[in-house]
């Protein structure tokens, strides 16, 4: 196992994989539905970590072009900027559905009374 | 509770359980038709292995119609299997995930 | 070194977060997660995305889950 | 002129912006909604055929001067070819699906104005929104802008559902919802395995890389990528896992809003088919599980629709059912089979949008749709009745209509490809549509009118009926002269084998 280069890009992947592994076991075991909406945020989280360590480079610069530098030297050592750009969008559409959730997690709770998914969602008469 | 009490009791209890799923002709006829093409295209799809090989495609259909035939009423089953519990999608969610998955990666590392 | 740890924290801050039964609790260590999260961005030589899951992650979500905390109810009724 | 190109999704958005701020002004929403709605299916038929590149980066290989000046290891590696710009590829492909949207988009908001009291402002805003929303995802080349457009039409289908107050619509939306967070990032993941070995998001780049072995295409991660995307098109278009909770949503959505809903779901399932097809179709395999999972789609869909008693809940089924005919044609392959499949998808979205809105006017009159508590509605309007008969056959594939075509030509295409089982099936499963037609139409109006069934409204608007009558012209028409589409898609399809 030594021999892999254990780096950030590594551990990173690793911690995005627990991110989805929890947000998943969340969504499907707990009950309450606030901790499903939360376990689904994770889920959501970690697949945008996972975009963003693709373009990480090991010791590399942050993207940005400063007036000075060589290119071909920039192009060699700086992170790669695509994914930064895909992972904002998908960081607010993680934000908005998780808004969307809570907002009909609210009006259930005030038709039902509970938060537990089996009373809510489970049998529907 | 006296005798008569839990004869009562029991008579509500049926009168409940039918008036839930209370079978009319229709209801039964068009079960009658969804267990028969439930079967049959099941089996017909199950020819397709041939493309594979033979042996297992005929292994996989007598299995198949055995175990189809055996527990015959199908259509309750399949109906309780696919109500609208979020439990139940989920958990078949998940499967559908795992074997796509992991089929996936066995066919690459095998064939 | 320091990503590491960020890392660790990360991940036991959302193991935490579920195992609350106060969801205003819960909500706030998804907040920690959250920075965690935005600060682990930084490392991984991603400023913008760092400076958006800052806000989204630390500040939007945990508010909007103490919101539906305190809309609903506190403590998970198990 | 390809400025229009854009203009197909940038104009619904716009007005349904508008529409929403508009909420109280009842008037001036008819008259937008109603004007836009007519210019939807118009644009595309006025703009040429091409491509967009969106802050105008055309690829560097095209403006020469740009390609000097730069060093040579780019000028002629493979990075001249690729798009630097988030691109849009109109065909004669997306130009005939965007036509039928348009149709179906416009049938659904003239029907919704009269059939509901007071017309809401952001009903009419989360139409458009999906109606732009799926058009950009037919239209675009790149994959991330397709995941996020797909999440928008999610949202949006899940707004519809929230608005129409049927019973039991929150928790549906809910399960929906939770659903789609688990298909969703893992569709997003997949997307990030193909960047993460190509380096570019733009399907074109995709295939290029694929083709000229830039990448080596059998390794792990685009295995694993293609198991992830092809999860997240069994939650976008309610293949198996995913069919009950699709069917629910057609349900729970008012009538004229699930005939736009499940066009929404079709023109999704054919993008991502595409994607799927034109970037994997190297794999073994992929023509295999797609064969697979279309053969459950139809045999559950329709045997869980004939046992339904909810007629709302038995056309979500056949709906569902129907994709598995799409599913066959993309999964056999050959050209004719896919020609096929895309025919079976614009037939499929026109008779659905029939049926829906054809048994919405039962749901209008008698605010119910339990079919026990129904019956005998043939005598108040007996020529709606008749048409929604027509309606029917049209969707089981009797010979004047257009369902009758494309099923003829998947039969013909899977008997030509070797495949005589999947033509059996297909019959099978048409024969069974018919009858639970047959069972729901009689059920409805032609059982006697029992007692306590009270009509709530009296007769049927003349709008709903103008769009059934409309509708089912067209499906005459394409029954008739079926090249008048299939000129549309073959060179299309010709071109992605």
């Amino acid at each position: 196992m030594m021999d892999i280069l254990f780096d950030t890009q590594l551990a990173s992947f690793f911690t995005s994989a627990a991110f989805i592994i929890i947000g998943l076991f969340a969504a499907i075991f707990l009950d309450n539905i606030i901790k499903k909406i939360i376990g689904i945020a994770f889920i959501e989280e970690g697949a945008n970590l996972f975009l963003v360590t693709l373009g990480y480079k090991p010791g590399g610069i942050v993207p940005i072009f400063l007036p000075g530098m060589n290119s071909e030297w920039f192009a060699a050592n700086s992170a790669y900027a695509l994914p930064h750009a895909l992972v904002l969008t998908s960081v607010v559409i993680g934000a908005s559905t998780l808004a969307v959730m809570l907002a009909i997690a609210m009006v259930l709770y005030k038709k039902h009374g509970t938060l537990s998914t089996s009373k809510i969602l489970g049998d529907e008469k | 509770m006296g005798l008569y009490d839990m004869i009562v009791n029991s008579f509500k209890e049926v009168r409940k359980k039918v008036v839930k799923d209370s079978a009319t002709n229709e209801s039964v006829s068009s079960a009658l038709a969804a267990e028969l093409t439930l079967i049959s295209t099941l089996l017909i799809a199950a020819i397709m292995l041939r493309h594979f090989n033979i042996t297992l495609t005929v292994v996989v259909i007598l299995g198949l119609g055995l175990l189809l035939t055996t527990n015959m009423p199908l259509i309750p089953k399949i109906k309780r299997e696919q109500d609208d519990s979020l439990e139940k999608m989920v958990f078949y969610a998940i499967l559908t995930l795992g074997i796509l998955i992991t089929v996936i990666y066995w066919g690459q590392t095998n064939v | 070194m320091i990503e590491y740890v960020l890392m660790i924290i990360a991940i036991l801050g959302c193991i935490l977060a579920l195992m609350q039964r106060d969801l205003l609790k819960a909500a706030i260590l998804t907040g920690i997660n959250g920075v965690c999260v935005a600060f682990l961005f930084q490392f991984l030589l991603a400023p913008d995305v760092a400076l958006t899951q800052a806000i989204v992650g630390s500040a939007i979500v945990p508010v909007f889950l103490a919101l539906a905390a305190y809309k609903t109810q506190r403590t998970d009724d198990k | 002129m390809n400025e229009l190109i854009p203009l197909m999704v940038i104009i619904p958005i716009a007005c349904g912006l508008l529409l929403n701020l508009l909420h109280k002004k009842d008037r001036s929403i008819r008259i937008l909604a109603i004007f836009v709605a007519i210019v939807l299916p118009i644009i595309p038929l006025l703009s040429n055929f091409g491509l967009h590149y969106f802050g105008g980066h055309a690829p560097l290989i095209d403006n020469s001067t740009l390609l000097g000046t730069l060093p040579s290891f780019i000028s002629n590696s493979a990075l001249a070819i690729f798009h630097p710009a988030i691109t849009y590829s109109y065909q004669s492909l997306q130009k005939l699906f965007i036509f039928i949207l348009g149709i179906v988009a416009f049938f659904a908001i003239f029907t919704s104005f009269n059939e509901t009291k007071k017309v809401s402002g952001p009903y009419m805003f989360l139409m458009f929104m999906g109606t732009a929303a799926v058009t950009a995802l037919l239209l675009s080349d790149d994959i991330f802008h397709m995941y996020i457009f797909f999440e928008i039409a999610a949202l949006c289908q899940v707004g519809i559902i929230l608005v129409s107050s049927t019973k039991g619509n929150y928790e549906t939306a809910l399960k929906y919802m939770i659903l789609g967070s688990i298909g969703g990032p893992l569709l997003l993941l997949g997307i990030g395995f193909l960047l993460g070995a190509v380096g570019s998001v733009n399907i074109t780049d995709i295939v290029y890389a694929i083709k000229h072995n830039l990448v080596n295409p059998f390794s792990q991660t685009f295995l694993i990528g293609f198991g992830l995307i092809f999860f997240g098109w069994l939650y976008a278009s309610g293949l198996p896992p995913f069919h009950t909770i699709k069917s629910s949503i057609y349900s729970k959505a008012l009538p004229h809003s699930a005939a736009l809903l499940q066009s929404f779901t079709v023109i999704t399932f054919i993008a991502l088919g595409i994607v799927i097809f034109r970037i994997f179709s190297y794999l073994p395999f992929m023509k295999m599980v797609i064969l697979i999972f279309s053969l459950i789609t139809m045999i559950l869909g329709v045997t869980m629709a004939i046992i339904q008693t909810d007629f709302r809940r038995i056309i979500g089924f056949l709906a569902v059912g129907e994709l598995g005919y799409i599913g066959i044609g993309i999964g056999i392959g050959t050209t004719l089979s896919l020609t096929a499949g895309i025919f079976q998808a614009v037939n499929e979205i026109l008779t659905t949008a029939l049926l829906f809105i054809g048994f919405g006017t039962v749901f209008y009159l008698t605010k119910t749709s339990d079919m026990k508590k129904l019956g005998g509605l043939i005598a108040q309007n007996p020529k709606v009745a008749i048409m929604v008969l027509l309606g029917g056959f049209a969707m089981a594939g009797v010979p004047p209509f257009n369902g009758f075509q494309s099923k003829l030509m998947i039969v013909q295409s899977s008997l030509n490809a070797g495949f005589p089982e999947i033509a059996i099936i297909a019959v099978l499963i048409s024969i069974i549509t018919f009858m639970t037609f047959m069972k729901v139409f009689h059920s409805v109006y032609l059982k006697p009118k029992p007692q306590d069934l009270q009509v709530v409204n009296e007769s049927i608007p003349t709008s709903t009926i103008f769009s059934i009558v409309i509708l089912l012209i067209i499906c005459l028409i394409i029954g008739l002269f079926p090249q008048l589409v299939t000129d549309n898609i073959y060179p299309f399809v010709a071109r992605l084998i």
